[in-house]
């Protein structure tokens, strides 16, 4: 691996047959910087969190697309997850842990705990009506140790 | 895969690629065994419900680690 | 899966260590289709094919973007390939099995031979120095056998 940006993004039909999907091409474009299980786990969990999110907050019954960018630079990894959905009213309020809009849908409420709980930084941006943006940061920490 | 658990669990430290190369091992016999067991190609979700893993995974660990250089090994493997 | 389309597109840099990435990508949102693992090889093979051809011959020691659109409709799959590079003048010679315009990199020419061999439609269409897309079908045939 060479030490400058590499990109890819991925665009995708808002259905929940396509999450494990994503997760993987995402996974697949990390394994680059041969992180641990351990860290490359966290990432698709975080992952998953945020497209599953997309899906069933940001386009409930509609059908949209679900986009994913994501940059390596060095150790870093950079990742947005973007809906074009209904957006957020209260982001403080949606961050809360055990906080859920669905309980109907018997979500925990522990989607963004778990993000901010497996990478570096949680960004969210968010419209009513417009869309949401989740950006997930990690440094991989396990980089510079060696091969064992 | 008891084994593949066991193995993925006991070090936090395991870097994906050594892991990736010893389920993939794994991968290529239940897919031999499973071939001569049906007597056909499997499909993918036949191969990953054998595994007890998601069958994207399968594909992912198949594959997420070779080398651009092996292409055309693929092809007569 | 219903039996609408599905559709994902991918963009990347044009490097080499992205390949098994979007091998990878392509084939873990086919394997919703469950085909055989056979099926599957065939597809990623004629991928990496046209991805390689992408990065090597499309941008060679440039640095651009490739992108695949891969659309699943019942049992049919089709993948484009599109890159911004140098082009293809005479796609006929392009197609012709050991053809091929860099001897230098030990390239086989066989490239379109691959593809052909493994999907049913390889669809070719460049203008030179604005871009090349292939464009891949094939239909799993297998998919019927497998409920038992
Ligand atoms: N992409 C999104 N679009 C719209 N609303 C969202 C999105 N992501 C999260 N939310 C809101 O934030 C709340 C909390 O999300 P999360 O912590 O993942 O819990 P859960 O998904 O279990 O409800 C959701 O219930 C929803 O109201
Ligand atoms: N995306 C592309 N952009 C420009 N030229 C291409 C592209 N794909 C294929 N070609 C041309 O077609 C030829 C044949 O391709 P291929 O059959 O894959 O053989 P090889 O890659 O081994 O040369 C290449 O040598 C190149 O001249
Ligand atoms: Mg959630
Ligand atoms: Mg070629």
């Amino acid at each position: 691996m060479s030490a400058t940006r590499n990109v890819m993004r991925l665009e995708f039909s808002s259905r929940s047959e396509n999450e494990s999907f994503a997760r993987v091409a995402v996974a697949a474009f990390v394994a680059q910087l041969d992180p641990t299980v351990e860290e490359l786990t966290e990432i698709k969990t975080a992952v998953s969190e945020a497209v599953t999110n997309a899906i069933i907050h940001g386009y409930g019954d509609r059908e949209g697309m679900v986009s994913i960018t994501c940059t390596l630079e060095g150790d870093v990894v950079e990742i947005m997850i973007d809906d074009q959905g209904v957006g957020i009213e209260d982001i403080e309020l949606a961050r809360q842990p055990m906080y859920t809009s669905r309980p109907d849908l018997e979500r925990s409420g522990m989607g963004f705990t778990i993000m901010e709980n497996f990478v570096d930084k949680v960004e969210i941006t968010s419209r009513p009506r417009q869309g949401t943006r989740v950006r997930l940061v990690k440094r991989l920490k396990s980089r510079t140790t060696s091969e064992h | 895969i008891g084994e593949i658990q066991r193995f993925l669990r006991d070090d936090g430290t395991v870097k994906v690629s050594r892991s990736v190369k010893e389920t993939a091992r794994h991968i290529r016999r239940a897919r031999d065994e499973l071939a001569k067991r049906l007597g056909r190609q499997p499909h993918i979700n036949e191969l990953a419900e054998e595994l007890g893993m998601d069958p994207a995974e399968v594909v992912f660990t198949q594959d997420a680690m070779r080398a651009p250089a092996s292409i055309h090994e693929t092809v007569f493997e």
